[in-house]
């Protein structure tokens, strides 16, 4: 190692490390960007695709799911089940059943988009958490009334 | 490159032809048909020609497995296929030594298909798990198996749209 | 004369509990400190949780450490690797003696107080390697050979950096030390020697950059890979115990002790001072710690020895002439 | 894999890293044949995150298959997303509204940056440094916000559709990303005073590793590996796809093909498509976001493959139809498989801490490579 190149190497490697106590402290003082999750929450985007849930018609205060069951055949990994029936004196079916079994959803939404009455939509919940498999296949009729 | 004359004719020696394709409809310029005689010659012909291997894999149709390789390059436009059909013995050599990228592309076709590659140096499984050597996952069942004709293109329909469209990259070649 | 002898004796018993449990409740302040200096670097808020801003963290963390099952590997050689945390952690202990924290405030002032420190200080090196050999893990090996090699090299320039200071106070004693610099702190005397002493103590201490015994990137956790609960908090103990009685040598050997612009503390103020100055420079290892990547290892050998030792040795001479004249 | 009897001196030995170890990013498991702390031979173990994509996508229609193409390389899943768009939309002949095209370079690009913000904290992570992954981090989730709000979800995409997107991009959204590309502009800055001047960095990745553009060419390495030793390869210049051809970009190469290098480009790639985005959202045309498509996606046979540039490479994808609308044989060739296989050639006499540094600058993503 040549002489020149042995003090130079060690004048600017001490000055890189300078300036790099200098990045971490001018952090060290700057204010914090993260949250406190549970205590402090960001607010979701409401484009947010969480887990499907059928809609209430604003006007009519019902859902116009029609039972076409597109949505079930739409979906890549058949985690939809669809089932209605015709009442008598009605001219459309009823739905019935609408079951999704989130555990193997992949959130693609190819359902919501392929639903020709828009029944469906993307719910809000990001934080689901549970000890079973079972907890996770949603009756959504149920939890469209729950939601009131 | 691959339309230059003399690597045309170092494809000649080998009793080789390569033939142009659509790329807007296919996504590569140009295919060969190989066999396992002239696969290690081409290959290092293809090293030679500084292409380097994109992937190797298979397809199962019948009446034979075929092996497909592609090269590419990585100073001009140029994609070419080549494709390789099992015979009945069902013996096909390693190019690893050549393309060493090959020997993990050959070593999965024996775990998806069971294709065994004469002189390779490690056919242990690589991405399934050991004692998986007879699962072959990526063989068709006899009700899902094609034949040849179902799977390839239509000639007619080809040749046609070949003239149509040249492909871009013609003049870097 | 009885009296006296039992006098004498009560004193160091109550002195030998006070600095064991100084041993504990430092660990919790740098604990808590290097997360929370941690966190604000990267700009996070660290400990929330337990008391305000966490302050009860690092208990509730030991109580947790303190009933977690001590596991030994199935293969280990059980008598190193209890001993093990339990041998890394005495040497850390026994330097806190001699250190003066204020003209009184020090449990027994030796003659060879500087020499008793490095001579106790180095074992720590038995017990790592200890823990490395018992686990009867590679990884455990590697980390305890990283460190044997690295603690020896740089124990060199280490304690030529220290033998600078010595020339110029001619003793040894911790004292008589800190007595020396009433007029100027020997950083400002010695600079080139404060600068190899606080490298080295970063490799000593096996600080990051110099933290290749736990390299966890590579060595997952170097040698205490297999301790769990109190092995895995002995060892914890002991680092941050070190870091205390490395930063305590520099306070003594080049700031100037418990000199300091008196505080309205009256008697305590020299050993507020004395802290002020050992924290800062622990603060300062936290503040490394978050800012470096690691080196490796023949590069942190080649640093010990083409710059470290060769300054180290050129820095003794100036001051042996110096000295002299 | 070799057998744990069949050491070939008595004072080696076998050590396991992985499939759980802190820097093989996943769960690659590299079987080392060390002497001392130096590697005689490097031996990769795959499939531990095995999935079987490709028999996936032979039971599903062609389209069903687009959510699995985001689990694949789970860092940067936009281009996946684009190869398979693309393939299918190659193969149906289906056309792509220009307005399309443009929010798809312009959100692959964004993901391209995010996962190369990912690497960088990773690298350093591997090179023993905790702080810049907290930074990159920082300007990652700015992206992964922005991409949150047009695609719904934060990591496994699944934006694109055949024949366009499934949502079109809006003001705000060309807002945010202006700011982005303005606020990460300054943050390059604190990178380059906090990891690229750094002495310690430079001394462990200069000259560690040394991939040639031979060896590249040998084992079909592409990407910022093939970048790094000098090859000015990429997809999106050799063999324009979408509308890149319509943005100025330079390709940035290394010299040495060593870590550094890698490191270099890739730190300079992420300028690039900041680039490429700024000049996507000038030129952003009006227009539908979705194309018109059959009901029914019908492949024609015969076989068909396209290429993208993934965010670690050349992504190909080669299907063979049959005339239904289910593949026939999907082959998904992913870059990091290609640069992972450089592996023992590369680090045969290595430092242990010499592999950390090598594999972290390959840029490794597990779960691609096992598919």
């Amino acid at each position: 190692m040549k002489n020149s190149g042995y003090f130079r190497e060690l004048y600017v490697g001490g000055k890189s490390l300078i300036i790099g106590l200098g990045v971490t402290l001018k952090a060290f003082v700057q204010p914090i960007v993260t949250v406190q999750y549970p205590r402090e929450k960001l607010e979701i985007t409401p484009n947010y695709r969480g887990h499907i849930e059928l809609v209430r018609d604003p006007e009519t205060g019902e859902c116009p799911c029609i039972v076409c069951g597109m949505c079930a055949r739409a979906c890549p990994s058949d985690c939809i089940t669809v089932a209605g029936e015709k009442k008598e004196g009605e001219k459309k079916k009823t739905l019935t059943k609408f079951q999704l079994d989130f555990t193997k959803c992949s959130l693609c939404g190819t359902c919501v988009e392929t639903c020709p009455k828009g029944a469906i939509n993307y719910s809000q919940d990001y934080n689901i958490a549970g000890f079973t498999r079972e907890e996770f296949h949603y009756d959504l009729i149920k939890r469209l009334e729950e939601k009131g | 490159m691959h339309r230059t004359e003399s690597f045309a004719q170092s494809l000649r020696k080998l009793s080789l032809e390569l033939q142009e394709v659509d790329f807007a409809q296919r996504g590569y310029h140009a295919e060969i048909l190989l066999t396992a005689d002239t696969l290690r010659d081409f290959a290092r012909l293809m090293l030679e020609a500084e292409y380097f291997l994109v992937f190797m894999s298979a397809v199962h149709m019948s009446p034979a497995i075929e092996l497909v390789y592609q090269f590419a390059q990585f100073n001009s436009q140029s994609r070419i296929l080549g494709r390789l059909f099992l015979d009945a013995d069902g013996v096909v050599p390693t190019i690893s030594d050549i393309f060493q990228g090959s020997n993990w592309h050959e070593r999965e076709v024996k775990d998806f298909f069971g294709i065994v590659f004469q002189d390779h140096p490690n056919l242990e499984p690589l991405i399934l798990p050991e004692g998986s050597e007879d699962l072959k996952p990526l063989l068709k069942e006899e009700d899902k198996l094609k034949s040849c004709q179902e799977v390839s293109w239509q000639p007619a329909e080809a040749e046609g749209e070949n003239e149509a469209a040249e492909p871009s990259g013609s003049e870097k070649s | 004369m009885e009296t006296a002898v039992l006098y004498e004796l009560l004193r160091m018993l109550i002195s030998v509990v006070l600095v064991v449990a100084f041993v504990f409740i430092n660990a919790l302040i740098m604990g808590y400190l290097e997360r929370k200096i941690s966190a604000h670097i990267q700009r996070r808020p660290g400990l929330m949780e337990v008391g305000p801003h966490g302050i009860l963290q690092l208990v509730i963390d030991g109580l947790k450490l303190i009933g977690k099952q001590l596991i030994v590997p199935k293969d280990a050689d059980r008598t190193l690797f209890r001993a093990a945390p339990l041998l890394s952690f005495a040497p850390v202990v026994l330097p806190l003696i001699v250190i003066p924290f204020s003209p009184k405030l020090q449990v027994r002032d030796f003659d060879v107080g500087l020499i008793f420190i490095l001579a106790i200080s180095s074992l720590n090196v038995l017990a790592i390697l200890m823990a490395g050999w018992g686990s009867n893990n590679k990884y455990s090996l590697f980390g305890a050979m990283r460190s044997v090699a690295q603690n020896i090299s740089y124990e060199i320039p280490m304690l030529l950096s220290l033998l600078a200071v010595i020339l110029m106070t001619n003793t040894f004693s911790m004292q008589g030390i800190v007595q020396a610099q009433g007029k100027i702190w020997f950083f400002l005397v010695q600079p080139v020697a404060f600068l190899i002493y606080i490298v080295a103590s970063f490799a000593e201490t096996n600080r990051a950059p110099f933290d290749l015994p736990e390299a966890e990137s590579e060595l997952t956790a170097g040698y205490h890979t297999e301790y769990s609960g109190m092995g895995f908090s002995l060892f914890m103990l002991a680092e941050y115990a070190n870091m205390f009685v490395v930063c305590s040598i520099a306070t003594v050997l080049f700031l100037g002790g418990w000199h300091g612009i008196p505080l309205p503390f009256g008697a305590y103020s020299g050993a507020i001072w004395f802290f002020i100055k050992a924290y800062g420079l622990m603060v300062f290892m936290i503040w490394v710690r978050w800012t470096y990547p690691r080196t490796r290892f023949d590069q942190l050998m080649n640093f010990c020895w083409k710059y470290m030792i060769p300054f180290a040795l050129v820095n003794l001479l100036v001051t042996a002439v110096l000295v002299k004249l | 894999m070799p057998e744990l009897t069949k050491i070939s001196q008595p004072h080696r030995f076998f050590l396991n890293m992985g499939p759980q170890h802190p820097s093989t990013h996943g769960v690659l498991r590299v079987l080392l044949e060390m002497d001392g702390e130096y590697i005689i031979e490097p031996q990769p173990v795959l499939g531990y995150g095995h999935r079987m994509q490709e028999k996936l996508a032979e039971c599903r229609t062609c389209t069903a298959f687009m959510p699995n193409t985001a689990r694949m390389d789970y860092a940067a899943a936009l281009p996946y997303n684009h190869g398979y768009a693309a393939l299918i939309e190659r193969m149906a002949g289906i056309e792509v509204p220009p307005r399309a095209e443009y929010i798809r370079v312009i959100t692959s690009e964004l993901n391209r940056i995010a996962s190369h913000l990912l690497w960088f904290g990773a690298l350093l992570l591997d090179l023993g440094a905790f702080t810049p992954i907290l930074y990159s981090f920082d300007d990652r989730e700015q992206i992964l916000d922005i991409l949150e709000d047009i695609t719904g979800s934060r990591l496994t995409y699944c934006y694109f559709r055949v024949g366009g997107v499934s949502k079109d991009i809006d003001d705000k959204f060309v807002e945010r990303t202006r700011a982005f590309i303005k606020r990460l502009r300054q943050r390059f800055d604190i990178f380059e005073k906090l990891v690229t001047g750094n002495v310690i960095f430079i001394n462990r990745v200069k000259g560690v590793g040394i991939i040639d553009a031979d060896m590249c060419r040998r084992y079909g390495a592409t990407g910022p590996v093939a970048r790094g030793s000098g090859i000015p390869y990429d997809v999106r210049k050799n063999q324009p796809y979408s509308v890149y051809s319509e943005f100025d970009f330079d390709i940035p190469v290394g010299e040495n093909g060593d870590s550094l290098d890698r490191y270099m480009v890739r730190m300079r790639e992420m300028e690039q498509s900041l680039r490429i985005i700024e000049q996507a959202l000038d030129k952003l045309p009006e227009g539908p976001y979705r194309g018109k498509i059959p009901k029914k996606i019908k492949l024609p046979a015969g076989d068909c493959c396209f290429s993208v540039e993934a965010a670690r490479g050349e992504l190909t994808y080669y299907l063979v139809g049959d005339g239904s609308d289910v593949p026939y044989r999907l082959k998904i060739r992913v870059p990091s498989y290609s640069n992972l296989s450089v592996l023992p050639e590369l680090c045969r006499g290595m430092l242990l801490s010499d592999l950390v540094a090598a594999m972290g600058s390959l840029d490794l993503v597990i779960p691609e490579i096992d598919r």
